[in-house]
C-alpha cells in the first residue's frame, strides 16, 4: 500500500468517531450491560438529520439552485441504477431467490445517513473540504432503489395485493417517513431562513456535531456488533459480496463525481453513497412491500458486513481513489 | 359505605409483535370493531431471535384489547389468517370482569 | 429436583387511565389495603380518543393491582363510584394464582 | 399593510424557529410517522424552562430587584384581570356554561412559556435588545389566572368539595408544579450564583438555546396540529375567540408597558405573555379543580387555535404596536 | 369469512422484579426450556418500598413468559427457591388460550 | 473559621452545581412532581462518564504515560485499603454484622464519578488549575475496594456459591460493567485520537460540560434527598460515619498526593475520591454478592449522608486541607 492510502486509512482509524464504533462493537462482544434507551436513539437520530438536513440547505441557499440541481440527479440516477446491477448478480452468481435478490439490490442502491455524515467527519479530520450542499444527494437517494426493488420483486410473483397498490404504499412510505421528513424538511428550512438562520442555530447544529455523532456510533457499534452472530448463517457469498459490492459502487460513485466535475471531497461523499447500504428504511419497506424477503440476509449484509466495512475501511479508500480520479477544491 | 360494582366478563386480547406491524394491527382492531385498545413499547425473545428495545424499526410492542367474546374470536382468527406468517407476533386471550362493560 | 411451589388464588385488578389520575388512584390504593403497585406508561384510545405517549399531561398509565378477592371488590366499586365520571379510565379484575400469598 | 408590518412578519416566518413549528404541522397532517418520545419532549421542556430562568435570574441580579419588582408586579396583576374581562364575554356573547367560560378564562389569563421563549428568539432575529429579566413576569403570570378561573368556576356550584379545600390544592399544583419549580428554581439559582456563574453555564444554556428551541417547536407543531380535528367540534364563536382574545391582550399588555415606561423589546414580551393560552399548567389544573369543564374547548382554543397564532402572525403584530406605542432600549 | 381460530390453552407467568435480577430470571427461563420472553419498565411499590423509574439500578421490569403448565410450575418453584429471599419480586400465573400453540 | 475557609465553602454553595443539587432536594422534600425521566438520567451519566473520560485521555497522552502511572497506581491502592481501615471500625465500633461492615466498607473504598466531577467543576469555579488526567484515578479506584469488601463478606460465610465464583462474577461486573467500559474505553480514545480528536470533539464533551453537571445534580439531588426518610433507620452511629468517614478518608488522601508531589489542584481530586461513596457500581455489586447485607444501610449511608455532605460542605474542606498542606500548579 502506498503511504498515502496507510496514512488516510490511520487518519480514519484514529479518529475518535470511529474509535468510538468500535468501543461500541468491544462492548457488545465483551457482554457489557451498556446499552442505549430507545429515545436517545430516537434523539441522536433526529438531532443528525436535523442538522445535516439544515446544513444542506443553507449550502444550497448559498450555491444557488441552478448549481446544485444537476449534480443531484445524477446522484438520484445513480441511486436507482444501482439495484438493476446487482440484481442480476445475486440472482445468477449467488443463486438467492428473486424476492430474497430484489431486497438485497433495494438496500444496496439505497443509502446509510450515518455513513454518509461519517464521511463528512472523515473530511472535517483530514481537512480537506466540500461542498455542505451534498446532503442534497443524501436526500434523493433514499427512496428510488427501494421503489425499484420492490417493482423488481414483485414482477412474476402472483400475490394477493396488486403490485399498484404495494407501489403506492412503498412511495407513501418513502416521501413521508421520518428520515425523509426531517432530513427534506429540514433542507428546506436551512435553505428559506438563510445565513441569519444558520448562524443562530450554529451553536446547537453546529459546535456539537462532531461529538453527538462519536456517541452515535457508539450506539451503532452496538447495534452492528449484534447482528454479527448471524453471519454465520449468510453463507460465504454474501459475506464476499457485502465488502466487494460497496468498493464497486464507490469507484462508480467517483467515476461520476468526476463526470461531473466534483471536487475531491464532495467526490467522496457521492461516493460513498453509492456504497453504503440503507438498513434502516430498506428493512423496513422490505418488510412491508416483500414480506417473503428473509430479513437474515439483507439486515445482516447491510448492517453487519457493509456498514463496519465502510465506517472503517471503506472511507480511506474510497478517498484514496477520489484524490487519484478528480481535482481538490481550491 | 362498601359500594358492591357489577362486574361482566369480557375477553382481553393480547398481541405481542414487532413494531412495523403497528399500522396493520390498528387498522385491523377497526375492522373487527375494538372500540379501543393500549399499547407500550416492550422487549422481547421468541423464535425470530431477541428484540432489544433500543431502535425503533427492530423492536416490539404489547397491544392489549377488550372486547366482547365474539370480536376475541374473530380478531385471534383475523390474527391467526393474515399476520402470523408475515410478522414476528404471538397473541393470547384471557377471561376477565370489567365494570362499564357499556364501553366495550 | 422438581420444587412444586404452593400457588394460592388471588385477583389482579388493572386500571388504565389517564396520568392525572395518578396521585388520585394510588391514594385510593392505600385506603382499600393494597400492599403494592406495578405502574407503567402507555398510548391508548378509547372512548375518549387517542392518547398519544408524547407529552406527560396528556398521556396514559396502566397499573396493575394483586390483591385478595374482597379488597378487589372494593376497589372496583371505588372507582367506580368516584372515578368513572371524572377521568379516562378503565379497570377489570383478571384471577390469578400467585406464590408468597402472604405478600398481599 | 405598511412594509414595516410584512418585513415584520416576513421576518417571523422565515426564522428557523417558527419554519419548524410548521415542519410539524406539516408532518401531522400528511400522517408522517414523525414522533418524539416522551423523555425528549420532558427533556427539552425541562432545558428550556432552566435556561429561561436562570438567565433571567442573572439579568434580575445585573438590573436589581429594585427595577425588577414594579413591572413584575403589575404583570402579575395583569393575568390575574385577564379573566375578568375574558369571562362575562365567553358567558354572555359566547353562551357557555359557567364552568366552561371559567376554564377557557383561567386558560388566557395565564401563560404559555414557549411562546414567551419564541418571542425573545424573534427579538433575537430581528435584533432588537430587550431586558433578560422579563423571564420574572413569566414566573409570575401562570398562577393568579388559574386560581381566579377555579374561584369563578366553582361559584354558585354546589359541589362535594368545598371551595376552600379545592383552592388549596389548586394553590399547591401552582406553586410547586414541575415548571414552576424549575422556572422558579433557576432564576432564584441565576441570581444567586451571578455572572460566574452564568460565564460556566453559558456554553450549555446560552449557544444550543436557539437551536433546541427549534427541535421542541417542531414538537409542537405536531402536538398542536393534532388539535386540528377538533376544530370543528367547538364552534365558529371560539375560532374567531381564539385569534382575536390574544389580540385584545397584546395590545392590553403594550399598553401597560407603556405605562411602566418599557422599552420596546420588553413591551414585545410582555404583550406576548398577556396574548399567549396556557396548555399545560392550565389544562392539568382544570381538569382536577373543574372536572366538569369540557377539555375539548378549552384545548382547543389554547392548543389548536392561539398558539400557533400567536407564533405565526401573533409576534410581529404585537411588534408592530410595540413599535409604534413604546420606545426602543439605546 | 369468519375464521375460527384454534385456541389452546396455555399459562401465562408474571414476574415483576427489581431490574437487577434481569439477567438471573432471564437465565432461568432458557434452564426451565421456556421458548420466549417479553418484558419491559416498571414503576413499582411493595413491602420493599417504592421503586422509581428513573436510576436504572433502582427500577423494577415486568417479565411475562407464555409457557405449557408444567414449565410454568417448575419456573413458580424455582423462583420460590432460588429467588424470593434474593430480590424484591413477585410472580404470579394466569391460564391463558394461545393460538399458534406450536411455539411454545 | 478561618475567612479562606469560608470564602471556599461560600464559593462552593453558590455555583450553580450545588444550587441545582438543593433545588432538586427541596423539589423532592416539597413533594413537587418534578421527575427527569430514566433515559434521561441514562444519557446524563453517558455524556458526563464518556466526556471526562475522552478529556482524561486526551490529557494523559499530553503528560505521557510515565508521569501518570505512578500517583494511579497509588490510587487504586489507596482505594483498596480504605476497606480494610473501615471493616473494624464498622464492625467493632458500629457493631455491624460482619457482612453489614464488609458491603458498607466496599461503598466507601470505591468512589464516586458525580463527585469527582463536581469537584474538578468546584476547581473551575475558584479558578485553580489541576491535572486532567486525574480521571484515570477515577477509573482504577472504582473496582478493587467492591472485590475486597466481597472477600471480606464472604470470609467465615459457608454459601452455596464457591468464594471463587462469586469473585469471578465480581470481577467481570466491575470490569466490564457499564460505567468502567465508558469511563476506560473513552479515555482510551481520547488518549489515541490526540488533540486533533480533542479539538473535533470540544463543542460537545467540553462547552457544554459545566452546564449539563448542573441538569444532572438536580437530578441527584431528587435521588438523594429520596434517601432522607430512611435516615431514621439506620442509626446513629452510621449518620456520624458518613460525615467522619469521608473527612477522614479525604485527608488521607491529601496525604497521599502530598507524599506524590501533587499539586493543589490534583490533590484534591484524589482526596475527593478517597472520600467519596460509590452509590451505583457497588450496591449493584453487592446486591449479586453478598445479598445478605442490608441495602438500607449502605445506600443511606453513601447516597443519603456522604454524597450531599461532600457536594456541600466536603469539597470546601478537603480544598481548604489541600491549599495548606500542598504546593500549587504554577
Ligand atoms: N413464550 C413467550 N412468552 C412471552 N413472550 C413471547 C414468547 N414467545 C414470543 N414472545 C414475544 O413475541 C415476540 C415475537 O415472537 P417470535 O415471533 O416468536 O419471535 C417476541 O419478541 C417476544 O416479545
Ligand atoms: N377496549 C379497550 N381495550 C383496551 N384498552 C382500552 C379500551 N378502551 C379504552 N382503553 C384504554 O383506556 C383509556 C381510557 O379510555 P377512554 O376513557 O375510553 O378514553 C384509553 O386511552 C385506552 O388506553
Ligand atoms: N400487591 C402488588 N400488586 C402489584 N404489584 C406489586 C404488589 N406487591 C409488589 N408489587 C411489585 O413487585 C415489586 C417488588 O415487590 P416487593 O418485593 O414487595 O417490594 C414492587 O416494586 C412492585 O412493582
Ligand atoms: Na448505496
Ligand atoms: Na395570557
Ligand atoms: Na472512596
Amino acid at each position: 500500500m502506498s503511504p498515502d492510502v496507510v496514512s488516510a486509512l490511520v487518519a480514519n482509524l484514529l479518529s475518535p468517531a470511529v474509535l468510538f464504533f468500535i468501543l461500541g462493537v468491544i462492548a457488545t462482544l465483551a457482554r457489557s450491560d451498556l446499552r442505549f434507551p430507545e429515545p436517545l436513539y430516537v434523539t441522536l437520530t433526529i438531532y443528525l438529520l436535523v442538522a445535516i438536513g439544515f446544513k444542506g440547505g443553507a449550502a444550497i441557499s448559498k450555491a444557488g439552485l441552478a448549481v446544485v440541481w444537476k449534480p443531484t440527479l445524477l446522484a438520484m440516477i445513480l441511486g436507482g441504477l444501482i439495484p438493476l446491477g446487482v440484481y442480476p448478480v445475486l440472482r445468477f452468481l449467488g443463486r438467492f431467490s428473486p424476492v430474497n435478490a430484489a431486497a438485497i439490490s433495494a438496500h444496496y442502491g439505497s443509502v446509510s445517513a450515518v455513513t454518509f455524515i461519517a464521511a463528512t467527519n472523515y473530511l472535517k479530520q483530514i481537512q480537506v473540504p466540500y461542498q455542505e450542499y451534498a446532503s442534497a444527494f443524501l436526500a434523493v437517494m433514499e427512496a428510488p432503489a427501494i421503489i425499484l426493488g420492490v417493482v423488481l420483486g414483485r414482477m412474476g410473483e402472483s400475490s394477493g395485493e396488486t403490485m399498484v397498490h404495494t407501489l403506492r404504499k412503498a412511495v407513501h412510505e418513502a416521501v413521508f417517513g421520518r428520515s425523509v421528513v426531517l432530513l427534506l424538511g429540514s433542507m428546506i428550512i436551512g435553505w428559506a431562513s438563510g445565513s441569519k438562520g444558520a448562524e443562530m442555530t450554529a451553536g446547537f447544529l453546529v459546535s456539537p456535531f462532531q461529538g453527538v455523532l462519536c456517541l452515535f456510533l457508539l450506539e451503532m457499534g452496538m447495534v452492528a456488533a449484534r447482528r454479527f452472530a448471524d453471519l454465520r448463517k449468510v453463507g460465504v457469498f454474501l459475506l464476499i459480496f457485502g465488502v466487494v459490492a460497496p468498493m464497486a459502487h464507490g469507484a462508480l460513485g467517483i467515476l461520476c463525481a468526476r463526470w461531473m466535475g466534483l471536487d475531491t471531497g464532495t467526490a467522496l461523499l457521492l461516493a460513498t453513497l453509492a456504497a453504503s447500504a440503507s438498513y434502516i428504511a430498506a428493512p423496513a419497506a422490505m418488510r412491508l412491500s416483500l414480506p417473503d424477503a428473509n430479513p437474515t440476509f439483507y439486515l445482516t449484509a447491510a448492517l453487519g458486513i457493509t456498514f463496519p466495512f465502510n465506517i472503517t475501511l471503506g472511507l480511506p479508500l474510497y478517498f484514496e481513489m477520489a484524490r487519484r480520479w478528480t481535482i481538490p477544491l481550491p | 359505605m362498601n359500594p358492591s360494582p357489577n362486574t361482566h366478563p369480557m375477553k382481553r386480547v393480547t398481541v405481542v409483535c414487532e413494531k412495523l406491524a403497528r399500522e396493520a394491527v390498528l387498522r385491523l382492531l377497526k375492522e373487527v370493531g375494538a372500540h379501543g385498545w393500549t399499547l407500550w413499547e416492550v422487549e422481547g425473545s421468541g423464535n425470530q431471535g431477541h428484540r432489544l428495545a433500543d431502535i425503533p424499526e427492530f423492536t416490539n410492542i404489547q397491544i392489549e384489547i377488550i372486547v366482547r367474546p365474539p370480536v376475541a374470536l374473530e380478531l385471534l382468527g383475523r390474527l391467526q389468517q393474515d399476520f402470523f406468517s408475515r410478522y414476528a407476533m404471538i397473541a393470547w386471550e384471557t377471561e376477565i370482569r370489567v365494570i362499564r362493560s357499556e364501553k366495550f
